[in-house]
């Protein structure tokens, strides 16, 4: 302890930026997440061919100066549709990250607050919760209102709600444990304040740190809900409608499943790195 | 003390049944109370008025909604998991065969996932800061990163159409022993690498733990070397988050099983999920939910449970 | 130096015991203590107690599961906070922990800032901090820097300035020093005890440490497995102790000497 | 000749020095004490000499252990020495036993290492340890684990561990700190016996002269990772020539228990521990010390003899300031 001191002065006098900077897993993280962000963004816009343009005269061409990575089976440049399916990728994992973040968070913080009936109640909801993992939500929802984009969200978003609770919870029990809450609800400050000052400050990094390590899984789970065809309909392109529909001509053309699967593994890779930079960050902070 | 842990497990499945009935109220009520009645939804745009009506109460759905909830559970408590709106067939039969499949490929990714994580989470923390602990981490970080999908569709193209050394869809059944094992090979390490990656890092950082705790420094005080205190004193006490792991993964293996299912076409509960999803045969689908749920439920239970025998701080307390 | 500051009448505090039979964990079986106004009042007590217990009652922060607390003769337990107003700008609490009593993330402007923000204390802000400072001998460039750039020592100092901030006519010191260096521990008790006689300040001492509690207190208060087995003024109680306990206590403390081969 | 001999040992973490060119030497059966505040070295320099080091720091100069070097040699080797002829007692009694493992095995266990005693023989020896440190029913507290003791009593069975293998040396880093002060001075007084019985040397570190006064007949002084002064009991405590022990002194004998102090201004060192490798260059007290000079930019050597002081400006040996 006294040991490590001298290393938590010399890690604060260099700034953030050089920290992040030293830091390989959130450098790396950061770069492979910001040129999938910038390229969902780009392809809002602008792609080479678009990603539904279908060209007969040009199915299953191998790599070309024309197109870079290849068509698929009617035609449609592959990399058009790598980038189009980046902006369902961002959608897909931000909003359901979001979305259990959103009800995770609070109920998190409110269970260990309060160790009344409430909490305990919020904890068994979350047990129930958490027996149904993603997939099972999504087929849930694709048997009673049809698989769409917006089910997955949904679908993740509900499973990852557990996690969430407990992650927030055991995160803020740890600040509502230290003296310095103690000596604020003796000068007076009421709970949602002291939330506001110090749970959510607190607790910050090691929740940005499990969105991003979820961002990541949701991804995982996007990608084969999209293969099983639990979620985005083709003829919109994901990377996990691109693998199915490629599977079929594996024995042929088998590099139509490689781009997919490469995309998948980097944007996975990006945001797991990015969470475990986050948390290294913290924890050379001496992780308080 | 004794009588304290049989009150714990007592309480503990007090607890997955409570889980279990309040799991099933949601998938049942989240099934029935849709716009249009499963008739209509079966019988699909030739449904005329009044063979919906027939349909409606040839499959009891006439009856009041709790009524119906009541007819489902009672059947599952005794077994009786209905009969399938498409097929007609009965609903329990078919999941015992599924069974059959996806339960022997869990275990065998199981079994992979374990050979090739503790080693592997071992080595990268025995060798930390050295080249071979940075190149275990380096590939257990590729290897969570990698999708079952692509596992399995990278595994297909590689050993079963390149090579031909495994099947590379469908399933012989188990009278043919060897045959069902050699299709569930290629499908089991799709799953298995992936998690053998995870827990690879889960070891690693709960070994890397032990190694940094002050009893392990007492243990070599009194003459065990370092690999020696860790075997006795410490991998017990790492076991502790890494059961854990194995649960979630236990559960996330389930739940991969259903993908890797269909890239190599084995007729598991995960395909028969997909199927009846596609066929809106709504009453399947609630079984395997509840198949599902009860599996991960009670893996997370048995997880709860081994705390108790791991650490004897946990005994006797809740 | 009449009337009493805070009291306790008949407290008793128990908790669900962590179990699960429905026993319950007394932490503290009928006390009643008076902390008289102008007082130092020293709690000696080892782990178990029930001395944070005692501390957390004393600052309205837990119910008592039976008697009263009382504030200048008026009854705070079982109150509603809001009428808890004047009760907490007056009464305020040094911990132990100089690590996990100052919020690390928070400027020490703020740390300072926020009981005034909170009590709705209405000063100039800055000017305030800077006076605070400077009674805990730090200079006013502290202000701009974050808790973890401090030592042990000096957080304490912080953790006083905050505690002094709105002005309180009580002062808890939960072991205050007992985590501090030695070199260190010396300056932080000239500094309490000088700021109890500027200050005007009534002290509860809450510690281990006999020899410190006699240092400082003028009436101790002998807490042990959650009752009070002996009350006094320091130096009555230091010269003839009464109780088994208190003599034990006593004879505990090591003294400097030459030990082997010297007796 | 001396059983355990300190040659300008170091311990560094990268660059950085912890503990610099600490010397001392310590005969069979004596007992040192070492003193010092956070960030002294103290602890680091005790298991520098067990060769328990963590893996980030590394150990320059020379430890002799009975005519052998430790610094370097295999931790094969030294996992030989450990238990048998050195053993430890550590600080923290709640983190430093596997919470996993009965006491009575934990304890036995020494003996089935370095005399290949078998599981029942172990058991049998065990719980007479754990008599030796005054269980009063040995035989029920060796089956129990260490969560299920108090803090004393897990220290207790600490001392019992570290006796268990017969040791020649025992290094006991703050054994009393963690305690209750009733619970204190019963592990000081066992400890006294048992080093007493054993005829064992004892190395004592603690942040409190009282301490280690009180058992020991030599006191090492150290700060900012270096020894400052060693001298025997009486010497230091009579006659401190370090300004900085002569301080720590005069702070801690005015707080005696048995001194009215009340209402004067107790002495006190300006300033605050910096923390662990941030100590000032040359003599690590120069910034606190009321007699420092430009002198003070170099380190001191230390002079030779049986009283010794690495200061610039020593006190005067016959001058009574800072005694009680």
């Amino acid at each position: 302890m006294t040991l490590l001191a001298g290393k938590v002065d010399e890690a604060q006098r260099r700034s953030a930026f050089r920290r992040w900077r030293a830091n390989p897993s959130a450098l790396l993280g950061t770069v492979i997440v910001g040129v999938i962000a910038l390229t969902a963004l780009v392809s809002l816009v602008w792609t080479p061919y678009g990603p539904l343009a279908i060209d007969t005269n040009h199915t299953l061409s191998a790599m070309s100066a024309s197109h870079w990575l290849g068509t698929d089976e009617y035609g449609r440049d592959t990399l058009s549709r790598l980038m189009a399916s980046c902006k369902i990728t961002m959608y897909v994992g931000g909003l359901s990250v979001l979305f259990a973040t959103a009800i995770g968070l609070p109920l998190g913080i409110w269970s260990a607050w309060n160790k009344g009936w409430v909490s305990q109640l919020i904890l068994r909801a979350a047990d129930v919760l958490y027996g149904f993992p993603a997939l099972l939500a999504a087929s849930l929802f694709a048997a009673a209102f049809g698989a769409s984009t917006n089910t997955v969200v949904l679908a993740i978003g509900i499973a990852y709600i557990p996690v969430f609770v407990r992650v927030t919870r055991s995160a803020a029990l740890v600040i509502l444990n230290a003296e310095y809450v103690l000596a604020a609800l003796a000068y007076g400050r009421r709970p949602f304040a002291i939330v506001r000052k110090h749970v959510l400050p607190g607790i910050g990094s090691i929740i940005v740190a499990q969105m991003s390590l979820l961002f990541s899984i949701a991804v995982l789970a996007e990608s084969g809900l999209d293969y099983l065809g639990l979620g985005t309909a083709p003829p919109n392109s994901s990377w996990g409608t691109m693998l199915q529909s490629a599977q079929n001509y594996l024995s042929s053309d088998a590099l139509l499943c490689l781009w997919p699967s490469l995309a998948i593994v980097l944007c996975v890779l990006g945001f797991s790195l990015l969470s475990e930079g986050v948390s290294e960050l913290r924890d050379e902070r001496g992780g308080r | 003390m004794s009588k304290g842990r049989g009150w714990f497990v007592v309480r503990r499945l007090g607890v997955v049944l409570s889980s279990l009935v309040a799991a099933s109220m949601l998938v049942f009520v989240f099934l029935n109370v849709l716009p249009g009645s499963p008739a209509e939804v079966i019988l699909g745009t030739q449904s005329t008025p009044a063979s919906v009506a027939a349909l409606t109460i040839q499959l009891g759905l006439n009856k009041p909604i709790w009524r119906q909830y009541l007819d489902w559970m009672g059947g599952l408590v005794n077994g009786n998991f209905g009969v399938s709106y498409i097929s007609g067939q009965s609903i329990g039969h078919e999941i015992h065969q599924a069974l059959l499949v996806t339960g022997p490929l869990v275990l065998l990714a199981m079994l992979i996932g374990l050979v090739i994580g503790v080693p592997l989470g071992l080595t990268g923390a025995l060798y930390k800061g050295r080249w071979l602990g940075s190149v275990v981490g380096g590939l257990s970080q590729i290897g969570i990163a990698i999708p079952s999908v692509v596992a399995g569709i990278l595994l297909t193209v590689g050993l079963s159409i390149k090579l031909h050394l495994f099947p590379s869809s469908g399933f012989p059944g188990w009278q043919d022993p060897w045959g069902s094992l050699r299709a569930l090979v290629l499908p089991a390490f799709a799953l298995g690498v992936v998690e053998g990656a995870i827990l690879a890092r889960y070891i690693r950082a709960a070994v890397m733990e032990q190694l940094r705790s002050d009893y392990l420094r007492t243990a070599r005080s009194k003459g065990l070397r370092r690999s020696q205190a860790l075997r006795r004193h410490g991998l017990r006490v790492a076991a502790i988050p890494v059961v854990t792991v194995l649960g979630l993964e236990i559960a996330s293996l389930i739940v991969g099983a259903i993908v890797v299912e269909n890239i190599f076409a084995l007729p598991g509960v995960g395909m028969m999920l997909l199927n009846a999803v596609n066929n809106r045969d709504l009453i399947v689908v609630q079984d395997i939910a509840m198949v599902v749920v009860t599996a991960v439920l009670l893996i997370n239970t048995l997880v709860d449970l081994s705390y108790q025998w791991l650490d004897p701080r946990l005994r006797g307390r809740r | 130096m009449s009337g009493s500051e805070l009291q306790l009448v008949g407290v008793s505090k128990t908790y669900p015991s962590p179990g699960w039979g429905r026993d319950e964990v007394a932490a503290l079986t009928d006390v009643s203590l008076d902390v008289v106004r102008g007082q130092s009042l020293g709690i000696v007590g080892e782990s178990g107690s029930g001395k944070s217990t005692l501390a957390r009652l004393l600052l309205a922060l837990e119910q008592p599961s039976a008697g009263r607390v009382l504030f200048r003769d008026e009854q705070i337990s079982g109150r509603a906070e809001r009428d808890l107003r004047l009760f907490r700008r007056s009464v305020q609490i040094v911990f132990q922990d100089p690590m996990s009593s100052l919020d690390p993330r928070m400027k020490i402007h703020d740390i300072l800032a926020e009981p005034l923000r909170a009590l709705g204390v209405e000063v100039d802000e800055a000017e305030r901090v800077r006076s605070l400072l400077e009674s805990v001998e730090l200079p006013p460039s502290a202000a701009k820097r974050c808790a973890f750039q401090f030592s042990g020592g000096q957080r304490q100092r912080i953790a006083i300035a905050r505690a002094l901030g709105p002005s309180p006519s009580v002062l808890i010191a939960d072991e205050a020093v007992s985590a501090l260096d030695v070199s260190v521990r010396a300056q932080i008790l000239n500094l309490l005890s000088s700021l109890v006689t500027d200050f005007d300040l009534t002290l509860v001492f809450i510690s281990h440490d006999m020899a410190v509690i006699r240092h400082l207190c003028d009436a101790v208060a002998v807490l042990y497995r959650g009752s009070i087995v002996e009350t006094g003024l320091t130096s009555d109680v230091f010269r003839s102790p009464r109780e088994a306990y208190t003599q034990e206590l006593l004879a505990a403390i090591p003294r400097i000497r030459a030990g082997r081969g010297r007796d | 000749m001396a059983l355990l001999k300190l040659q300008s040992l170091s311990v560094a973490h990268g660059d950085l020095d912890l503990v610099s060119d600490v010397s001392f030497d310590v005969h069979a059966g004596e007992r040192v004490g070492i003193i010092g505040e956070s960030g002294s070295g103290k602890s680091l320099t005790a298991l520098a000499i067990a060769g328990l080091l963590g893996e980030e720091l590394r150990s320059r100069g020379s430890v002799h252990f009975d005519g052998e070097e430790l610094i370097g040699a295999s931790e094969r080797h030294l996992s030989r020495l450990r238990g048998d002829r050195i053993a430890m007692i550590f600080q923290e009694p709640m983190t430093a036993l596997t919470p996993t493992k009965r006491v009575g095995v934990q304890i036995g266990e020494t003996l089935r290492i370095h005399r290949g005693v078998g599981r029942r023989a172990s058991q049998i020896a065990a719980v007479e340890l754990l008599g030796r440190v005054e269980f009063s029913d040995p035989q029920r507290y060796a089956r129990m684990y260490p969560h299920e003791l108090s803090g004393g009593q897990r220290q207790r069975v600490m001392i019992a561990l570290a006796i268990a293998g017969d040791p020649d040396l025992i290094l006991a880093d703050e054994p009393t700190t963690a305690l209750d002060v009733t619970v204190q001075r019963k592990i000081l007084e066992l400890l006294d016996r048992l080093v007493r019985e054993e005829n064992c040397a004892l190395v004592l570190i603690a942040h409190d002269l009282a301490v280690v006064s009180t058992i020991c007949d030599r006191v090492v002084t150290m700060y900012g990772g270096r020894v400052v002064e060693t001298g025997s009991v009486a010497d230091i405590i009579d006659h401190p020539r370090h300004p900085y022990t002569a301080a720590l002194l005069a702070t801690s004998s005015a707080i005696a228990v048995d001194v009215e102090s009340r209402g004067t201004v107790l002495p006190s060192i300006p300033g605050s521990v910096p923390s662990a490798g941030h100590f000032p260059g040359g003599c690590p007290f120069r910034d606190r010390c009321s007699s420092a000079t430009s002198a003070c930019l170099e380190f001191p050597l230390m002079e030779s003899g049986s009283h010794r002081v690495a200061c610039w400006h020593p006190l005067d040996e016959n001058s009574e300031r800072g005694s009680r």
